[in-house]
Formats: structure tokens, sequence, C-alpha cells
């Protein structure tokens, strides 16, 4: 059973094994960092700033949020039909569009319920 | 880098050389002459120096501009003196991307702890360019407003000018990137070795019997 | 320039509101000033602006070193109509330098009141913000008043250098 | 480079309040809704210069706008009260620093006031060229950024290669590409070069077109318009009270020009149209700078077929240097020159107040002198220090993008601002 997944699991190894690579080079490559004081502020065009990592802001940032994230997943699922959808028949198109169109439903609900216009 | 680049002595060689590349791409070289080929062109270098040559090809200006120096710099990134040729377009908004500060303008010195605080959150290999006579010596305005970017800052290339045109910015930006590969290019001092020549006192004797045109030479300008 | 005639219909029409608010005019090439109080400029502005000057163009602070009351403000002011510039001008001492705002009735001379009050030293009564605009808020000192030094730094010629010992590292 | 440690060294009260920026110590409360006082601070991409907006957000929607200027403050009006008068052109000319040929014409017109000294015809209509000129490229690097901001890149492209022609003329003309100091007290420093005339010919020949091309490339672009048509609008009335001049003012409906109001510089020889909108909001201010170009080419066009001929500076010797050659054979011409370039010209005891149209609105400028050869006191009426008093009223109640859109629309040079 392990064999059918060993590409995968190959796969996401080597892409770990990349990423902390990447992610510590910089260690040993760069220049050793000069500790000065200022170094760590969140930068706020110049100024002082004192926002704070836990500072709230509005719902409307949360709702566009996952809105974009709810349709943008759905195109994940089009990827696989996309790549074999001659060896998957006409029947796969049909149920493709169905899936779009039951999109388009929640979408034209959630325009008519004014989340997306900006308060 | 060690890269020792054989003059052509005479046409013929350059001739064969052309010659040979192109069996090369046609892949019509066996493998002696392809290994020897092949020697000629490999860098040595150090690690070091091959990050210093990247480092230097690549610098992230910071969109940093302060007075009419902002303009001329605008027009190096413009399209007739096009700063894309060497690599440096890429104008960056946030200090943490940045690494290259042109100081484009005249500081003064209500924004002086502002770019100060702008350099220090830059990330660790950074330069600074003081662009203009106003950031480099307080140029046209020598009073209570200005202050020269070598007060509060380290700064790395100085570029003359009141604007300085756009070839002189693109120029002081090739010093630096000389200056970030390693051999920078030398002042006139250096390059005929002649330190130690500079006339001055090493103090002046009490009885300076300079004239002072300039009255009491106080920090108050006197000539009021 | 307002010539001669409209001239003293304004000075008249001045003097009419607040009897003894005209000072004199001070008459250059191209510009009439009329000096009025301090404390009468808010009315006389009014006055203006019904004689048709209704665009306040410039409030700007002056030193006028040597003489006494040293500092001064000055009113330009435009009537569209006429197409016509005359100014109005007070003087005010360092001693005691307040004079009203005109902001409340002008709203176009709030940023420019906040420079004469940041250069001068004016303090201008009943401005709605009166703070620094130009300098650093915690700036000791009026920067364009004559007797404030010019600040920077002395040229190096021979004899000041050691001032400032190997400059040319 | 010793950077002490901010805790250790005892912070002034200005001090503390730039370490925290919000001015109130607790954060505000509208109704339910927490306010965010933000800093789109001195070092901004979208502020075009050392500008300091300190805004009080509701979400994305600006409770309150509130501008900070001086982080450009030169002291130039100080460093102008130090020099002699014709010494003072160029310290002067640095304070607007996109439109120079118009501070340059400002204060020298109104030192020529005070002089009363007569301008030769020909020095006015190459005045007049050089200010015109001189607004077209001032409006071409407004129409490149505020397009920037709006993320139109090409437009900026555009207009910079524009611009680069405009600056070869300068050069051409004058020696250098900006802050040229081609106008002298009493009129031009020298004669243009043979050429040039073709030249500028050349650029009111393609510059039409040109110009309909930026309007082409955005006029048609919905994201432009959409982002630009109907927003932030401010009425006449409004403009009028907080003292806005200049293409704001045109584009809200009221036609006051001082070209056409009350010409100076011979401005009544050409005849050219004023641009006025209708609505007075973003998409007219752009459009009203867009159609000013095209007028500007008009009467450039007029002053070249018409330039008369005849001296470029006035005769009087006690004003303008005498020409080179002079000195060689006349002593009174020597004293002349030695006189001006040691200790300069001595102008009449009395003040000036002196108004011309520039680019961003009235350019007046105050010149007293106290009959020394020095200024008494060279004040600037700087159009964007008034204008942006109307800033915090256009964009009360908008979105951020659509503030940052209007703040670029007035075109503040902080240069002119901070002085």
């Amino acid at each position: 059973m392990l064999s059918t997944y060993a590409p995968a699991l190959i796969f996401i190894a080597i892409g770990a094994t990349i990423g902390i690579v990447f992610g510590l080079l910089n260690k040993f490559l760069g220049p050793p960092p000069r500790a000065n004081s200022h170094k760590a502020d969140p930068y706020e065009s110049g100024m002082p700033s004192e926002i704070k990592q836990g500072f709230r802001f509005g719902i409307s940032f949360y709702m566009i949020a996952i809105l974009f994230l709810l349709f943008d997943i759905e195109v994940l699922f089009l990827y696989p039909i996309a790549v074999e959808l001659r060896a998957f028949g006409t029947f796969a198109l049909l149920e493709t569009i169905t899936f779009i169109v039951l999109l388009f439903v929640g979408f034209g609900y959630v325009w008519r319920r004014g989340a997306l216009t900006w308060k | 880098m060690e890269v020792i680049r054989q003059k052509a002595t005479d046409s013929e060689e350059f001739r064969s050389k052309q010659l040979r590349a192109r069996d090369m791409l046609r892949g019509d070289l066996d493998d002696k002459d392809l290994d020897e080929f092949v020697q000629e062109r490999v860098l040595t270098t150090t690690l070091e120096k091959a990050s210093d040559w990247a480092r230097g090809n690549s610098f992230f200006p910071l969109t940093f501009g302060l007075a009419c120096c902002a303009i001329e710099m605008m027009t190096v990134a413009a399209s007739r003196l096009d700063i894309a040729r060497f690599g440096y377009e890429a104008f960056r908004a946030s200090p943490r991307q940045a690494d290259l500060l042109v100081l484009s303008g005249r500081i003064s010195i209500k924004m002086a702890p502002v770019i100060r605080r702008i350099y220090d959150q830059m990330l660790e290999p950074k330069y600074v360019i003081a662009m203009g006579a106003c950031s480099s010596s307080m140029g046209v305005f020598n009073n209570y407003a200005i202050v020269p970017a070598d007060k509060f800052m380290p700064v790395d290339v100085h570029v003359p000018g009141c604007p300085p045109r756009p070839e002189a910015l693109m120029h002081g930006i090739l010093e630096l990137r000389s200056m970030v590969h390693g051999d920078p290019t030398l002042g006139w001092r250096e390059r005929y070795e002649a330190e130690g020549t500079e006339e001055i006192y090493p103090l002046a004797p009490a009885d300076a019997t300079g004239v002072n045109v300039f009255g009491a030479g106080g920090t108050e300008g006197t000539n009021a | 320039m307002p010539d001669a005639a409209t001239l003293e219909r304004l000075v008249g029409a001045l003097k009419a509101s607040d009897s003894e608010s005209v000072i004199d005019t001070v008459e250059s090439p191209g510009r009439v000033a009329i000096e009025v109080k301090p404390d009468s400029i808010v009315g006389s502005l009014e006055v203006m602006r019904k004689a048709g000057y209704e665009f306040l163009a410039s409030v700007h602070g002056v030193d006028y070193y040597p003489n006494e009351p040293r500092l001064g403000v000055d009113y330009e002011l435009l009537s569209r109509e006429a197409c016509d510039r005359v100014a109005l001008t007070l003087r005010v001492s360092t001693e005691d330098p307040h004079l009203p705002s005109v902001t409340p009735a002008w709203p176009c001379a709030n940023n420019q009141e906040r420079e004469a009050y940041d250069m001068f030293g004016l303090i201008f009564d009943g401005h709605p913000d009166l703070r620094r605009i130009l300098m650093p808020e915690d700036y000791e000192g009026h920067p364009q008043r004559r007797d404030f030094p010019i600040g920077g730094e002395p040229v190096l010629f021979t004899h000041n250098e050691h001032n400032v010992p190997r400059w040319f590292e | 480079m010793s950077t002490v440690d901010p805790a250790a060294r005892e912070l002034s009260a200005y001090r503390k309040m730039e370490e925290s920026v919000t001015i109130s110590e607790t954060t505000e409360f509208e109704g339910d809704r927490e306010l965010l006082t933000l800093n789109l601070g001195p070092h901004h991409p979208a502020t075009h210069g050392v500008l300091r907006l300190l805004v009080t957000l509701d979400g994305e929607v600006i409770r309150r706008l509130q501008p900070i200027f001086g982080y450009l403050h030169t002291g130039i009006e100080k460093t102008a009260e130090q020099k002699s008068y014709w010494k003072a052109i160029p310290v002067v000319e640095r304070m607007d620093y996109v439109s120079y040929y118009f501070n340059a014409m400002a204060y020298c017109g109104a030192v020529e006031a005070l002089l009363e000294v007569e301008i030769p015809k020909r020095a006015q209509y190459l005045r007049v060229i050089h200010l015109e000129l001189n607004r077209i490229m001032s409006h071409l690097v407004f129409l490149g950024t505020s397009a920037l901001d709006l993320g139109a890149i090409s437009v900026w492209w555009y207009c910079f290669r524009e611009r680069e022609t405009l600056l070869d003329l300068f050069e051409m003309s004058s020696g250098q590409r900006m802050h040229t100091r081609y106008f002298q007290i009493g009129g031009v420093i020298e004669d243009i070069p043979e050429g040039w005339i073709e030249q500028v010919r050349k650029f009111c020949a393609i510059m039409p077109e040109r110009a309909d091309t930026y309007g082409d490339l955005l006029n048609k672009n919905e994201i432009f318009l959409q982002r630009q048509r109907d927003v932030c609008p401010l009425p006449a009335e409004k403009l009028r009270e907080l003292g806005v001049t200049g293409p704001l003012l045109r584009a809200a409906g009221d036609p006051w020009d001082l070209r056409k109001a009350m010409p100076y510089s011979s401005y009544e020889d050409f005849d050219f149209k004023i641009p006025v909108g209708t609505k007075g909001d973003n998409y007219d201010r752009f459009q009203v700078r867009l159609a000013e170009v095209k007028e500007s080419i008009k009467i450039i066009v007029q002053a070249l077929d018409n330039l008369p001929d005849g001296p470029t500076i006035t005769e009087d010797r006690k004003i303008a240097l005498p020409p080179r050659h002079e000195l060689a054979t006349s002593m009174e011409a020597l004293i002349h020159h030695f006189k001006l370039v040691t200790e300069g010209m001595r102008v009449p005891a009395g003040e000036a107040y002196y108004a011309i149209e520039g680019a961003r609105g009235e350019l007046g400028c105050f010149v007293r002198s106290d009959g020394s050869s020095k200024p008494a006191r060279v004040h600037m009426r700087d159009p964007s220090l008034v204008n942006m008093q109307a800033a915090p009223a256009a964009t009360e109640g908008w979105l951020i993008a659509d503030m940052l859109a209007t703040v670029a629309m007035f075109d503040p040079i902080i240069g002119g601002v901070d002085r």
C-alpha cells in the first residue's frame, strides 16, 4: 500500500527540505545581523507605530476574505476534471456545469444579501 | 572573480575560436577538444565573491523621494535612461524588501529621525546613496533646517549635482556596484599612491594669522 | 492697485465701521497697504469683503527688525469683479504678539496663520488648532525672526580646518 | 554613530506624542465601531513626496484626515534674506521643484514691480513660452504619478518620455534641465539659440496627439473611470471659501484664471480658452489639466509666431549686467558690472505682491525691500499649502483608495508647501 503513495510522499519530502534549506540558507550566506533596537519595530511609513499584534479590525475584512476563500477553492476542484475531461466523457461535463451553476446560485445569494458591498 | 579573458592576439586566432565555438554548438567537438573548451570557461570563485556579484547586480532601490532629486530619480527609471538595463528597476515601497536607499533630496531636521528609522528597518546588506548636493552637504541651503546625511547615517556613495543628471545617478549606482563587487574605483590618491600629501596643518598654531573672511566662524552664519 | 477714488471710499468705509481702526496707508509701486489696528482686523476684513474684496489670497508675517513694533502681518485681498488687489497690514510688538485670528471667518487662512505662528511667534487668539506646522513641535525659537541665527555650518577654510580635524576621511 | 537607547533618554512631549501615534491615549469609538488612527506617513509611495497624512479609519472608511507638513521644510525664505536680489533666484526656484519657472517668474515680477523696470517685449514672450512649456511638463509629471497611483504604469512611461523632450528644450535654451535660472530680474539671461524655435515647433506639432493618446489610454479604462468619476466632489463655493485656486477650482466650474483675469507678462496678446469642469469630481480635475496642456500648446505656437526682435533684458545697467564685449571698451560698463557682481542692485524701499497663475493655482510672491541690496522679506504664497486645506473636506467618508486618488488629484508639491 505504501508503494502506491511513494511518489506523493517523496514529493512532499523534497518540498519540505527545499523549503527548510532556503529558509536557513540566509543564516550562513547573509552578513551577520547587526542587532539595533529599531529593526524589529513594525514599519508604519517611517513613524513609530503603536499597532500591537492583537489589534482588532472590522468585520467587513473577514467577510470579504471568507467569500474569496470559498469561491477560490472551487477552482481547485475543476483542475482534475479539466485534465482528463475527454476520458470522463460528456457525463463529467454535465456534472461540472451543474456544479458551476450551483456556485452561481450561491454567488447570486451573497450578492443580493449585500455581503460584497463595503460597509 | 578570477576571470582571465585572454585578449585575442590576432584575427586568425579569433577566427579559429569562433569556428570551435560553432563546432561545439553543433556537437562536432570530440571529448578532448570539448574538455579543453569547457576548461577555459569554468569560473572559479569563492562563495562570498559569488554572493557579492549577485548582490551587486540586483539592487532593489526603495521608492524614497524627498525633493527635486526624486523627479530625476524617477527619470532614471523612466524610458530614456532606463535603469532596467542594469537590473535595478524593481523599486520596492517597503524597507523590508529594499536594499538600496537613495536619499534623493534635502533632509530637513523633522525628517531626519524618520530616515534613520527607515534605514534601521531595512534588512542587512543595505547600501545608501546620498543623491544631490542637499543630502550630501546641505547644498544650496546652509541653514537651520537642513541636515547632511553623513551626520546621522553611514552613506556609501555621494552623487554631486543639484539635481544631478540621471546619468550621474546611474554612474553613482554603478560605482556602488563596483564597490559591492569588491574592486572599488580608486580615488586619485589611492590610484597614484599619494596619501599623506594633504596640505593640512595638523593643529593650527595659536597665532593662526589666516585672515578670517567669514567672521567669528561660529555656528551662526555671520554674513547676515 | 485701487486708484485714489476707490482707496478713499475703502478707507471711509473702514473708518465708518470702526472709527480709529485705520492708522495709515502705505503706498509702494503697484500695491496699496492699509494699516489697521490689530484688534480691529476681523471687522476691517468684513468691511473689505462687503466692498467686493472677497478672496483672501495670502496671510503672512513680516519682521520689520530695526523699527518697532517689530512683527507685522499682511492680508492680501483680491476682488474678482474689479480684478484688483489691496492689502491690509497690522503691526504687533514681540513682547505681546497677540492678535485675533481670522480663521473662523476666513477658513482659507488656517494653514497660513499656523505658519505665521510657527515662523514668527505671532499668537492668533481664537485659531482652532494653533500648532507648529513646519518645524518639529518641540522646537524652541521662531526661525524667521531677523535675530534668529541662520545656523548651518561654517564653510571650511584653511584657518578653521583644525576645528574639524581629518575632515577628508 | 551611537544610537542612544530611546527608553533611556528623557522624551519631550512631542517625542512622546510621536512615539505613540494615536494622539488620544484611548482608542476612539464611534458608536460601537472602533476607530484606528494610522500614519500614511512621510515615507509612502502614494503621498507624492514627504506628506504625512494622519488618518482615522473606521475599517476602510475615513473618518478624519489630518495632513501634517514640515518634513521638507528647507528655510528657503530665510536663506533668500541672506542673499542679494539676483542671487536669491536659484534658492527661490527650488521651492516648487516641478514648476520652477513659475517661482522665478513670481519672484522676478515682484522685484521688477518694486524697481518699476520695463521688460522688453521679446523677454516677455520668451518668458511666456518657457512658462507654458513648464506648465505642460508639470501637468505631465502630475499625470504620470497619479496614473501610477491608480495602477496605470504605462501612462507614467509615456509622460516621462514627453518630459524628456521638454527637458531637452530647457537644456538647449538655458543649459540646465531643472532649476534653470533662465529668468533674470529685468528679462531673460540670454537669447535663445538658433534652431530652438524649430525644436519647439516640432514638439508643439506632436504634443496634441500625444495628449490625446494619454486621454484614450485612460478615458476608456473602466477601472480608471470607476475610481475617478463622482469621487470626492467639492462644490465651487466650498472651494472658494477654503481659498482653493487653480485647476481644482476650475474643475468645479469656476473659470478663474489669472492669465485671463489679470494678464501679466503680455498674456493679453494670446487668445486661448480656459478649460472648466462641471461637477468638480476627480474625473473633472484630471480632464481640466489634460485640456490645459492643449491650451498651453496654442499659447506657445502663437508666441512663437509673433516673437518680436529686440533686447532680451532691460537696458537699465543698474539692474542688468552689461554684455561682455562692452566690458573691454567702456568704463561705465565695467563699473556697472563690478557693482552688480559684488554687491548687487539696490532696490528702493517698499513692498510688492506679484501673483501669477502657477500650475497648481495662484502663486504669489511678496517681496519687502528695505533699500539695501538684500531682500528684507521674501514670502511665496504657495497654492498647494492652501489647496491641501480642502483635502480633509473632500475625503471624509470615502474609502482609503478614493482618498489616495484624491490626494493625487490635488497634486501637492511638498517642496512648495514646506518652503
